[in-house]
């Protein structure tokens, strides 16, 4: 393990093994991983594809935040948050979180909090592609 | 003058990746109110926050020219 | 996805990635993993290693258990349960349990109630392996 | 004939993989109490569940000759 927080944000596909192998620590005994991929249908239409607009900088910064009010909140000893932007496909992964603790109910509990609260907080949209056309998610009433 | 990112639904409603406002300093009270004046479609949208210098600014915060200014219209990572 | 349950005991590592493949779902937008990891530490002394006896028949039957209450209870799509037997070292991975669904909440709440349900039920047991001894962890008062 | 299979800190007490009691129907109440007569330190351990036919058996359970029993001492796994 590198360091205590890792924030990411790429346009290439993120892997789970890079995001693990930040996070494994000897000290720890668990590892929770939320892994959020793209579904094929939402409120009843399909889903053809995602696309993820980010105000980069400032979304890292938001992302820093949340993993350091998790380390404090919850006593966890590493948090990384992965996201993608641009295209991504069905199934594929949008998310990857991943909290590390000594002891499993903390680990748990901070990765829901991060997870919750990325979706509140960082500066990250996401466009959903229908086969009747596309719409900004959460924009509109 | 005082330049604003703008990101997702914003960037449709602006039809740019950047507004200007002709200012030196304003509110971002003052500047929702120009920006809603200027593209009606703010006003039917679930709201936006404003950043500045990547941090949410609250209304009554001063923004001078030359500040990083951003519309965060609801955010929908994850 | 193969199938809605994957139970499984190795003596060989854990694939993360393995695990994964088998949990995703294009009908789902999370994937909860847990991973538990052998710690260096215990109770203030140093652990060398682990090592997993299993009654392996009855220890799958139980995983299945848990998978099947896990699926009932809170509506998820998918349980994965990986456990380990034989030599584990320090940092290898001991458990993987991951739980794919629609919404993200259950996924959280299952995945956690399998953790704990497979350390009260499932029959494995753990000797570590300090720098002057071993014991059977909570065999004895 | 009755075979137990011993897990854990069972094999160790037992010293062997596999104990025997000499019947041909016995209670789990009975066979606790004939396992922890034949072997003392069964009594100094955190207590341990039997499972017959590869699932957990209540005191009352009858075991028969030719089922699968096992001593299953505290789990640990995880």
């Amino acid at each position: 393990m590198e360091s205590l927080i890792n924030v990411y944000i790429s346009e290439n596909p993120l892997s789970i093994d890079q995001v693990y192998q930040g996070a494994v620590n000897e000290t720890c005994g668990g590892i929770c991983l939320f892994i959020g991929t793209v579904r094929n249908r939402n409120k009843g239409k399909e889903v053809t594809h995602l696309d993820f607009e980010t105000y980069t900088p400032m979304a890292l910064k938001e992302m820093k935040k949340i993993a350091e009010q998790a380390i404090e909140k919850f006593g966890v000893k590493h948090v990384s948050i992965f996201h993608r932007s641009g295209y991504v496909g069905i199934k594929d992964i949008a998310v990857i979180i991943a909290v590390t603790s000594v002891h499993r109910d903390a680990c748990f509990q901070a990765c829901q909090y991060a997870i919750d609260t990325l979706k509140e907080t960082v500066p990250i949209w996401k466009k959903e592609f229908l086969e009747d056309g596309s719409y900004w998610v959460g924009a509109r009433p | 003058m005082i330049h604003i990112k703008c990101f997702g639904i914003a960037k449709e409603i602006v039809d740019s990746e950047l507004a200007k406002i002709e200012a030196d300093k304003i509110t971002v009270a003052d500047l929702r109110k120009k920006m809603n004046a200027d593209y009606k479609a703010f006003t039917q949208i679930n709201g936006y926050m404003v950043a500045v210098n990547q941090e949410y600014a609250t209304d009554d915060q001063i923004i001078n020219s030359g500040d990083e200014v951003a519309i965060i219209p609801p955010v929908s990572g994850g």
